[in-house]
C-alpha cells in the first residue's frame, strides 16, 4: 500500500504544474486552468493528511469546501474575463493592468 | 462475501479502460483494416449544405452560454453540499432531531432560491428577451441560433 | 441606593443625543424628531424625579450631596483639570425642575411650532439648550458651569433669532449675545481668580465648588487684596456680573424684552423659566463669596432697582409677551433681592416658583397669540389693545393665565405669595433694623409688589374680558377644544402654582398650618444657606471619582428637622416672626390692592389709564422708552466714546506702528531676501530640488516595475518572498 | 494488489494531466487534459477511502468547472484568438513563449525547493503507523456538517449565493456601454 | 460493506471452492484474482447486454415510428427486419472514416470515446437485480450523476472538434442544456436519498417493496411530482426528443455529430440508446421499485435473481417504450422554451418538491400516503 509521501509527491507535481501554468501562460483562462490544479493539490493533501495523520473526517470537509470554493471563484472569475474580453477584446493577461495604481 | 476494500471499484476501472480501448482499437487499427481511405479536398470540407465554407466555426458565441453554466455549476456545488446532509435526515429523524435538520436544509436551499429568484427578476433566465437590447460589445459579426 | 455613572450621565446626555441624533433627521423626519425630543427630555425627567425623590423623601439632610469626578486633563502636577457632577438638594430640585417644565414646554412647542417649516431644527436646539441647563445644574465646578452656560447662551442667540428671515428677531438675537457677553467675560476673570486663590491655598488649582467653600472656611481670602480692594469683592463681583448679564439685571436688562422676538416656547423656557434663573442660581452656589466680599448691599441694590424699575416699565407696554418679560425682569429682581438680603432659600425658592408660573403664564399668552391670527398682515396678534373677551373663547387658557397671575401678585394660597413674602419679610426685617441702608430697596421691593399685582392683572383684564375691541380678530378665532399638547401643559403648571407643594402650610408664613407635619416644610429644612456651619462639613471632604461608592446618607450626615428659630435665640425669633406676619399681611393688602386698582381703571372704568398718561406724559415717554437706556448705551456709549477711542487706536496702529516699524521691517526683509535668493538658486534649486527630482526619476523606474499591474510579476514576487521567508524558516 | 492499480492508474493519469495541461499549445486540449487529472485525482480520493470526496470531484469538476472552462474558451475567441490586441500592439503569445516558460520553470524549481525543505521537516516527526479501514464516510460527513460545522454549511451557501449574483451581474450585458 | 456482484455470487457453492482454491494458490491475492475473473466476464456480459438492447433500441424505434405512422419500417434482414441493427454496425464498420481538414484531430478522436466511456461508466452502478449489480457503491447516485456529465462534454467537444458551424451551434446548445437539466434530475434524486436515508442504488430499491403502492412514486404527492421532473430531466438530458435541440434535424443538419463519420457516429449513436436505457432504468429503480418483485418472490435464488431481472427489465423497458412514443408524438421544443422550462419551472419545483419531501417525513415519521391511509385505519378497526 502506498505511503503518505507518494501522496505528497503527486500534489507537488499537481501544485508544481499549477505554479508553472500560472507563470508561463499568458491567456487568463489558461491561468485558471492552472489555479485550478493549485487548489486540487491542497485538497488532496488534506484528504491524504486526515488518513495518514489523525483519521478524522475533518480533512474530507475541508476538501469539500475547497471544492466548493473553486467551483464559485471559476465562476465568478471567469465572469470576470468574459465582461474583460468584451471591454478589451483580449485575455491577455498584460492587458489587464488598469489596477496599477 | 462483503468488499470492503479497494476492489469495489474494480467495475469501473474496467467500464471506463473498455470505453477507451473500444475506440481506440476500432477507430486506430481496425480502420487500416477495414476501411477504404481516399480523402480531396470537397470531401475534408466541413459540411455547408453545399456551399464553401466561410472562416472558422470557433468565433464568439453569446453570453448566455456561460450564464447559463454560470447558474448550473452554483446549484450543482449546491446538490453536492447537500447529499450528505439529506442522507443523514433519515437516521436523525428517527431519533428526533429530524426538524433541526430540515430547517437548517430549508435555510440552506431558501439562500440558494433567492439567487435563482434574483437571477429570475433580473432577466438572466430569459433565453431571448434581456439580450436583444444593444449590439453585440464586440461588434463582430456573431452567430445567431435561435 | 447608589449613583453610577449610567443613573446620573443620561440626565445631560439624553437630550444631548436627541440633539445629535436630530440633527441628521431633522430634514426627512422632521414630525419624528419632535417625539424622540420630547422622549428624551421625558426620559431625563425620569431620571431627575429618581434623584429629586431620593434625596427628598429618603435623605432629607440637608448636608447630603453626591459629588463624583473624573480628569478631564492633565498639564503637570500643579494643573490637573477635574470635571465632575455635583447633587446636592438644589441641585436635585433644579434638575427636576428644568426637566418637568422644559419637558411640559417642549409639549406645548410640539402645538405651537407644529406648522413651521422649520419644527424640528427648532426642537433639536430647545434639546440641546436644556441638555446645557441640566449641565449647569449637575455641574461641580464653575468652569464646567461655565461650559454649559454658554451652550445656552448659543442656544439662546440662535431661538431668539430662530425667524432670521425677518430683521428684528436676527437684531435681537445678537443684542443678546452681546449683552451676555459682558457678564461672561467678567464671569471669566472670576474664574481666573478662584483658579489663583485655590492653587495658592491648595497647591492644586480646582475650580470645584466644595474646594472654593473650602478654601472660604479656611480663611483662603482673607487678607488677600488686589488694588487695595479685597479680591474676595472682586471675585464676587465678577461672579455678580455673571449673573447681571445673564439674568437681566439693571444695568444690563435690555437684552431680555427684545428677546420676545424669539417663538413663545422659547420665551417660555430660555427667557423665564430656566436660563435666566441660571444667574441666580450662579448667585446661590458663590453666595459665601459674596458673603465674605461685603457684596450684599450692593446686591440687594441691584434687585430692587431691577425689580422697581422693570414693574413700572411693564406698566405701559401694550404687547402681551412684553409685559411678560418685564414682569420677568422683575421678579428676577425679587430673586436678587432675596440673595442680597441673606434670604437663601426664600430667593431659590422664588427662582422655582416662578420658573413654574411664569413658563405657564408664557404657554397661555402663546397659546392666546397662537390662536389670533390676522388675515391682512398674515401674521400673529400679540398687542393687546386688539384683544379682550377672549375668556369665552379660550376657557382653558384664560383659567391658566388667571391662576398663575394670581400667583405672581401675591395672592395667598399661591406659591408666589410664599417665596415673594419671605423676601419681603427678610427685607421688612433688614429695612427696619438698618433703615439707612435697607430702607430704600425694602420700600422699592413693596411697590414693585403693587405693580406686580396691577399690571399682570391689567394684562388679565385687558387680554380675557371687557368686550372685543377688534371684532374681526376676535370672530376669526376658533373656540379652544382641549388638546393634550396645548392645554394639558398649562394645566399642569397650575397645578403646581398652588403654595402647599412649596410650603408646610397652605399660605405660607406659618399662618395656616397643617398639623404635625413640621417636616413638610421641606424648603426651609432642606435648603440651607451655606454659612460658616455649614462650610464646616467640606474641611473633612473627599473627593469621589466615578467609580467610588456614595457616600452613606445614615451613616454621615445627621437628619434635618426644621428648625422654627431659624438657629437665633428665642426674642430674636419672635421678633423676626412677628416683623414676618406683619409684613405678610402687609404684602397681601398690597396684593389686592393692586388687583383692586386693575379692576377699578380696565373693568369698571372709574379710573380712566388715558388721563393718567397725559397728567403723566413725561413719565409715561420715559418708561415707553425704557428709561432711555438703549439711548444711552447705543448713542452715547459706543457711538460717542467706543467709536472714538476706537479711531484713537486706529491712528496708533496706521499711523505709528505701520509706518515706522512695519516699513522699516520691510527695509531689513529685502536686503536679507536678495542674498537669500542668491542661495535658494544655487544651493536649493540645483542641488536639493533638481537632485530630488533626478533622485524621483530613478525610484520611479524601480517601483514603476515593482507596480505594473502585470498580475504575473507579483506571483513572482510573492512566491520570492514566500520561498526565502520558508528557506530561512526553521521549522522543525 | 488492485490497489496499487487503483493508485498508479490514477497517479500517472493525474501527473500525466497535469504536465500537459503545462506543456501543451491549444487551450482547449490544456482544458481536456485537465479533466483527464481530476479524474485521476478522484481515483486517488478513492485509493484514500474518500469515496464522497472523489464522487463530489466528478460531479463539480468534471461536470462543471471544466465545461464552464470550455464554455469560456468559445466565448473568448476560442483557441485562435487574435495575436495582437485591437490597438495593433502584439503582446507575448496567449499560450506563453520560450521566456514566460523559462520564468515559470525557475519559479516552479524554487517552489519544489520550498515544498522539499516542508516535507523533509514533516517526514523527521512522521511515523507510520496502522492504517485504518476504509469506512464510508458520506454518514460522517453528514453528520459534521449539520453539527460541528453547520455555520460553515450554512455560510457556504451565502458564498454561493454572492458567487451566483456577483457573476451574473458581471456577465451580464450593459445595454449603454462605455465608449 | 458494499454489495457486488462478487460478494453475491461468493455465496454460491461452485464459486466459493473456486475463490478457496484461488486463495490457496496465489495467498492474500486470491479474493482480487477472483474478484478480477468474475468482474471481467460480468462487465463483458452487460456491456454485450447492453450493446444489443442499444441496438435493439434503434431496431425499436423504426419499428414503433413506422407503426404510428402507417408504415413497415425494416422488414428485410432477419425475421421482420431484426438483424436490421447488424447490418447497420457492419456498414458503419465499413464506412470510410473521414476527419474533416480544419478539424482538431485530436479532439476529434477524444470526443466519441469520452461519450462511450461516460456511458459505460454508469453502468457500473445500475441495479440490474439484487445480485446482478457491478458493483454497488456507497455513494452510487452521485458517481453516476458525475460520471454521466461526461457526456454533455462530449457533445460540446464533438461539436467543437468538427470545427464546422452547424456542429459547433449543436454541440453548444447540447453542453447548457444538459448541464441545466442536471439540476432538477439531481434535485429531485434528492428527494429519494432523503426518504431512503443511502445513496446506494441498491439501498434506494431495498427500501421500496414489491407492490406499487410500496413504490417511491406514490410515497407522498411530492415524489410523485418528483418522478416527473426525473423523467422529464432524462430525457432533456439524453437529448431525446422533444428536447434533441441539438441534434435538430430540421435546423442544425443533425447536430453535434454532422461530422462523424463511421464509427465515430455508431459510437455517438451507441452511447445515446445506452444512456436512454440506463436513464429509464434509474427511473424504475429510484421510483418505481427497480427489482423488487411482490410476495417477496425475489430471493438470492437463481430464480429470484431471474425475477427480479424481469421486474427490473419490465419497469424499464415500458418506459424506454414510452420515450420512443414520445419522441413520435411531440413536436420539438424552442431552445427559449426549453431554458425556461428547466429553470421557472422544473428547478423551483423540485426544490420545492425536496422541502416538501422532507416536511413530510418529519410530519408523519416517513411513513407513506397509502399506509396513513389504510393501515392507520385498519389498525383503528382492529384489523392487523
Amino acid at each position: 500500500m502506498m505511503g503518505l509521501a507518494s501522496y505528497l509527491i503527486i500534489s507537488s507535481i499537481l501544485f508544481i504544474c499549477g505554479v508553472v501554468a500560472i507563470m508561463a501562460r499568458k491567456n487568463i483562462v489558461a491561468i485558471l486552468l492552472g489555479l485550478e490544479l493549485i487548489l486540487n493539490a491542497s485538497a488532496l493533501n488534506f484528504i491524504a493528511y486526515s488518513r495518514f495523520l489523525n483519521n478524522n473526517i475533518d480533512g474530507h470537509i475541508f476538501s469539500l469546501f475547497i471544492i466548493v470554493l473553486a467551483a464559485a471563484e471559476a465562476a465568478v472569475a471567469l465572469a470576470i474575463v468574459l465582461r474583460f474580453y468584451q471591454i478589451r477584446e483580449s485575455v491577455h493577461v498584460d492587458d489587464a493592468t488598469q489596477l496599477q495604481g | 462475501m462483503s468488499t470492503s476494500n479497494l476492489d469495489i471499484y474494480m467495475p469501473i476501472l474496467m467500464l471506463l479502460l473498455l470505453g477507451v480501448l473500444l475506440v481506440v482499437v476500432t477507430v486506430v487499427f481496425l480502420s487500416k483494416v477495414v476501411r477504404p481511405h481516399n480523402p480531396n479536398p470537397v470531401k475534408e470540407q466541413a459540411y455547408e449544405c453545399g456551399e464553401d465554407p466561410v472562416g472558422s466555426a470557433w468565433s464568439l458565441f453569446n453570453m448566455r452560454f456561460y450564464v447559463t453554466g454560470l447558474i448550473f455549476i452554483i446549484f450543482d456545488v449546491e446538490t453536492a453540499l447537500m447529499f450528505p446532509v439529506v442522507v443523514v435526515f433519515k437516521s436523525m429523524n428517527e431519533v428526533g432531531l429530524g426538524g433541526l435538520v430540515l430547517i437548517e436544509l430549508t435555510i440552506f436551499v431558501l439562500i440558494l432560491a433567492a439567487g435563482l429568484a434574483y437571477c429570475w427578476r433580473k432577466g438572466d433566465l430569459d433565453w431571448v428577451k434581456s439580450y436583444q437590447t444593444g449590439k453585440d460589445p464586440s461588434g463582430r459579426p456573431r452567430i445567431e441560433n435561435d | 441606593m447608589d449613583y453610577t455613572v449610567a443613573s446620573i450621565a443620561p440626565i445631560v446626555l439624553l437630550p444631548f443625543l436627541a440633539f445629535v441624533i436630530g440633527s441628521f433627521t431633522a430634514k426627512k423626519f422632521p414630525k419624528f424628531t419632535g417625539i424622540m425630543v420630547c422622549v428624551a427630555i421625558f426620559g431625563s425627567f425620569l431620571l431627575s424625579a429618581r434623584i429629586f425623590s431620593d434625596f427628598v423623601f429618603n435623605k432629607f439632610s440637608a448636608d447630603y450631596y453626591i459629588h463624583k469626578t473624573f480628569l478631564w486633563f492633565d498639564l503637570g502636577p500643579a494643573f490637573k483639570l477635574n470635571l465632575g457632577i455635583y447633587i446636592d438638594q438644589m441641585s436635585a430640585m433644579l434638575l427636576v425642575m428644568v426637566s418637568g417644565v422644559g419637558f411640559l414646554i417642549h409639549l406645548f412647542a410640539t402645538y405651537y411650532m407644529g406648522e413651521d417649516k422649520r419644527y424640528a431644527s427648532y426642537m433639536i436646539y430647545m434639546s440641546l439648550f436644556t441638555a446645557g441647563m441640566l449641565g449647569v445644574a449637575l455641574s461641580d465646578n464653575l468652569l464646567g458651569f461655565f461650559m454649559f452656560w454658554e451652550v445656552m447662551g448659543f442656544c439662546s442667540y440662535s431661538l431668539i433669532g430662530f425667524y432670521f428671515e425677518r430683521e428684528a428677531p436676527g437684531d435681537a438675537s445678537l443684542k443678546a449675545f452681546m449683552t451676555t457677553r459682558i457678564g461672561d467675560v467678567f464671569f471669566l476673570f472670576g474664574l481666573l481668580i478662584v483658579w489663583n486663590v485655590t492653587t495658592q491655598v491648595n497647591g492644586q488649582g480646582s475650580f470645584a465648588f466644595v474646594d472654593l467653600y473650602n478654601v472660604i472656611a479656611a480663611g483662603g481670602f482673607d487678607g488677600q487684596m488686589l488694588l487695595g480692594i479685597p479680591l474676595a469683592t472682586f471675585a464676587g463681583l465678577c461672579f455678580f456680573m455673571g449673573t447681571i448679564g445673564k439674568s437681566a439685571q439693571f444695568p444690563l436688562q435690555v437684552w431680555l424684552p427684545d428677546a420676545m422676538q424669539g417663538p413663545t416656547p422659547t420665551s417660555a423656557l430660555i427667557h423665564a423659566a430656566t436660563m435666566v434663573a441660571a444667574g441666580v442660581y450662579l448667585s446661590l452656589r458663590v453666595y459665601p463669596l459674596l458673603e465674605i466680599g461685603h457684596l450684599l448691599t450692593f446686591v440687594t441694590y441691584i434687585g430692587a432697582i431691577t425689580a422697581f424699575g422693570a414693574a413700572t416699565m411693564a406698566l405701559v407696554q401694550t404687547d402681551i409677551k412684553a409685559v411678560l418679560a418685564y414682569s420677568t425682569i422683575s421678579q428676577l429682581g425679587f430673586m436678587v433681592l432675596g440673595v442680597g438680603v441673606g434670604n437663601y432659600n426664600a430667593a431659590f425658592m422664588h427662582l422655582i416658583t416662578h420658573a413654574v408660573f411664569k413658563a405657564c403664564l408664557f404657554l397661555s399668552s402663546g397659546s392666546v397669540i397662537h390662536s389670533l391670527h390676522d388675515h391682512h398682515t398674515h401674521g400673529h396678534v400679540q398687542e393687546m389693545p386688539r384683544m379682550g373677551g377672549l375668556a369665552k373663547k379660550m376657557p382653558y387658557t384664560c383659567f391658566a393665565m388667571v391662576v398663575c397671575s394670581l400667583a405672581i401678585s401675591g395672592v395667598p394660597f399661591f406659591s408666589g405669595f410664599v417665596s415673594k413674602d419671605r423676601i419681603l419679610g427678610d427685607a421688612l426685617i433688614h429695612g427696619l433694623e438698618n433703615p439707612m441702608v435697607y430702607g430704600l430697596p425694602m420700600f422699592l421691593g413693596f411697590l414693585a409688589a403693587l405693580l406686580t399685582a396691577f399690571y399682570m392683572f391689567r394684562m388679565i383684564f385687558l387680554t380675557f374680558y371687557g368686550e372685543p375691541r377688534d371684532k374681526e380678530l376676535y370672530d376669526h378665532c376658533h373656540t379652544e377644544t382641549f388638546s393634550f399638547n396645548r392645554n394639558l401643559p398649562l394645566l399642569i403648571l397650575t397645578v403646581f402654582t398652588l403654595g402647599f407643594w412649596y410650603s408646610g402650610s397652605l399660605t405660607g408664613q406659618g399662618l395656616v398650618k397643617f398639623p404635625g407635619v413640621e417636616n413638610k416644610e421641606w424648603f426651609q429644612t432642606l435648603i440651607e444657606k451655606p454659612d460658616d456651619k455649614h462650610l464646616a462639613k467640606f474641611e473633612t471632604y473627599t473627593s469621589q471619582t466615578w467609580g467610588k461608592v456614595d457616600i452613606k446618607p445614615e451613616v454621615t450626615f445627621p437628619k434635618s428637622h426644621y428648625d422654627p428659630t431659624h438657629g437665633l435665640s428665642e426674642a430674636d425669633a419672635h421678633h423676626a416672626h412677628t416683623i414676618h406676619v406683619s409684613g405678610a399681611i402687609g404684602s397681601i393688602f398690597i396684593a389686592f390692592l393692586g388687583i383692586f386698582l386693575a379692576y377699578l381703571m380696565y373693568i369698571r372704568k372709574s379710573l380712566n389709564p388715558g388721563w393718567w398718561v397725559s397728567t403723566f406724559s413725561g413719565w409715561y415717554q420715559t418708561l415707553k422708552n425704557k428709561y432711555y437706556f438703549d439711548h444711552f448705551y447705543i448713542d452715547i456709549l459706543i457711538k460717542k466714546v467706543l467709536f472714538k477711542f476706537q479711531d484713537f487706536v486706529a491712528w496708533v496702529d496706521m499711523g505709528i506702528w505701520d509706518r515706522i516699524f512695519i516699513d522699516g521691517w520691510a527695509k531689513v526683509n529685502d536686503t536679507f531676501s536678495y542674498w537669500t535668493r542668491k542661495f535658494d538658486d544655487i544651493v536649493i534649486d540645483t542641488i536639493a530640488v533638481d537632485g530630488t527630482g533626478a533622485s524621483v526619476r530613478f525610484f520611479n523606474l524601480v517601483l514603476r516595475t515593482f507596480q505594473s499591474g502585470k498580475i504575473q510579476f507579483y506571483f513572482v514576487v510573492i512566491f520570492v518572498v514566500l520561498a526565502s521567508y520558508l528557506l530561512t524558516l526553521k521549522v522543525v | 494488489m488492485f490497489d496499487l492499480i487503483l493508485f498508479f492508474t490514477s497517479a500517472i493519469l493525474t501527473v500525466i494531466g497535469a504536465i500537459l495541461v503545462v506543456a501543451t499549445k491549444d487551450i482547449m486540449h490544456a482544458c481536456v487534459y485537465l479533466l483527464v487529472s481530476f479524474l485521476g485525482v478522484s481515483g486517488l480520493y478513492l485509493t484514500l477511502g474518500a469515496d464522497f470526496v472523489a464522487a463530489i470531484q466528478l460531479v463539480v469538476y468534471v461536470g462543471g468547472v471544466v465545461i464552464l472552462m470550455v464554455f469560456a474558451v468559445m466565448l473568448t475567441g476560442g483557441p485562435h484568438a487574435q495575436k495582437q490586441n485591437k490597438f495593433g500592439i502584439v503582446k507575448t503569445a496567449l499560450m506563453g513563449n520560450m521566456r514566460t516558460y523559462t520564468v515559470g520553470g525557475l519559479i516552479g524549481a524554487l517552489v519544489l525547493l520550498m515544498m522539499v525543505k516542508l516535507y523533509l521537516s514533516l517526514f523527521k516527526i512522521y511515523t507510520p503507523k496502522e492504517l485504518p479501514e476504509y469506512l464510508p464516510t458520506v454518514e460522517r460527513i453528514g453528520k459534521a456538517l449539520i453539527t460541528d460545522h453547520v455555520l460553515a454549511f450554512e455560510i457556504s451557501s451565502v458564498l454561493l449565493l454572492g458567487a451566483l449574483i456577483g457573476a451574473a451581474i458581471i456577465a451580464r450585458p450593459r445595454k449603454n456601454r462605455i465608449n | 460493506m458494499t454489495d457486488t456482484i462478487v460478494s453475491y455470487l461468493a455465496n454460491f457453492e461452485p464459486f466459493k471452492s473456486f475463490l478457496a482454491f484461488l486463495t490457496e494458490s496465489y495467498g492474500a491475492n486470491g479474493p482480487t484474482i477472483f474478484a478480477f475473473l468474475i468482474f471481467l466476464v460480468a462487465v463483458i456480459i452487460v456491456v454485450g447486454a447492453l450493446a444489443t438492447i442499444g441496438g435493439l433500441g434503434t431496431y425499436a424505434e423504426r419499428k414503433i415510428s413506422a407503426d404510428m405512422q402507417a408504415r413497415m419500417g425494416p422488414n428485410r434482414v432477419g425475421p421482420y427486419g431484426i438483424l436490421q441493427f447488424l447490418a447497420d454496425g457492419v456498414k458503419m464498420l465499413m464506412k470510410e472514416d473521414i476527419v474533416p481538414k480544419d478539424a482538431d484531430r485530436f479532439l476529434f478522436f477524444i470526443a466519441p470515446m469520452l461519450a462511450l466511456t461516460g456511458v459505460f461508466g454508469t453502468l457500473a452502478v445500475v441495479p440490474f437485480s439484487s445480485g446482478l449489480t457491478l458493483t454497488d457503491l456507497n455513494v452510487g447516485v452521485i458517481y453516476l450523476v458525475g460520471i454521466g456529465s461526461l457526456v454533455g462534454l462530449a457533445v460540446f467537444l464533438g461539436g467543437y472538434a468538427s470545427n464546422s458551424k452547424w456542429s459547433m451551434i449543436g454541440g453548444m446548445r447540447g453542453a447548457s442544456q444538459i448541464i441545466s437539466y442536471e439540476v432538477p434530475v439531481v434535485l429531485s434524486i434528492l428527494a429519494v436519498v432523503l426518504l431512503s436515508g443511502t445513496l446506494s442504488f441498491g439501498g434506494i430499491t431495498k427500501a421500496q417493496g414489491g407492490w406499487p403502492h410500496e413504490w417511491f412514486i406514490f410515497h407522498n404527492p411530492f415524489t410523485f411530482l418528483g418522478f416527473f421532473i426525473l423523467f422529464i430531466g432524462s430525457l432533456a438530458e439524453s437529448n431525446r426528443a422533444p428536447f434533441d435541440l441539438p441534434e435538430a434535424e430540421s435546423e442544425l443538419v443533425s447536430g453535434y455529430h454532422t461530422e462523424f463519420t463511421g464509427m465515430r457516429f455508431a459510437f455517438f449513436a451507441l452511447a445515446e440508446y445506452i444512456e436512454v436505457f440506463v436513464l429509464c432504468g434509474i427511473a424504475a429503480a429510484l421510483y418505481l421499485g427497480g427489482f423488487q418483485v411482490p410476495f417477496n418472490l425475489g430471493g438470492d435464488t437463481i430464480w429470484g435473481q431471474l425475477l427480479q431481472l424481469g421486474a427490473f427489465f419490465s419497469k424499464t423497458l415500458a418506459l424506454y417504450y414510452l420515450v420512443i412514443v414520445i419522441r413520435w408524438t411531440l413536436p420539438r421544443l424552442r431552445v427559449d422554451q426549453l431554458m425556461s422550462m428547466c429553470w421557472k419551472y422544473l428547478t423551483p419545483i423540485a426544490l420545492f418538491n425536496l422541502i416538501g419531501v422532507g416536511l413530510w417525513m418529519w410530519l408523519f415519521d416517513g411513513k407513506s400516503l397509502f399506509t396513513l391511509l389504510f393501515k392507520s385505519g385498519a389498525a383503528a378497526a382492529g384489523i392487523h
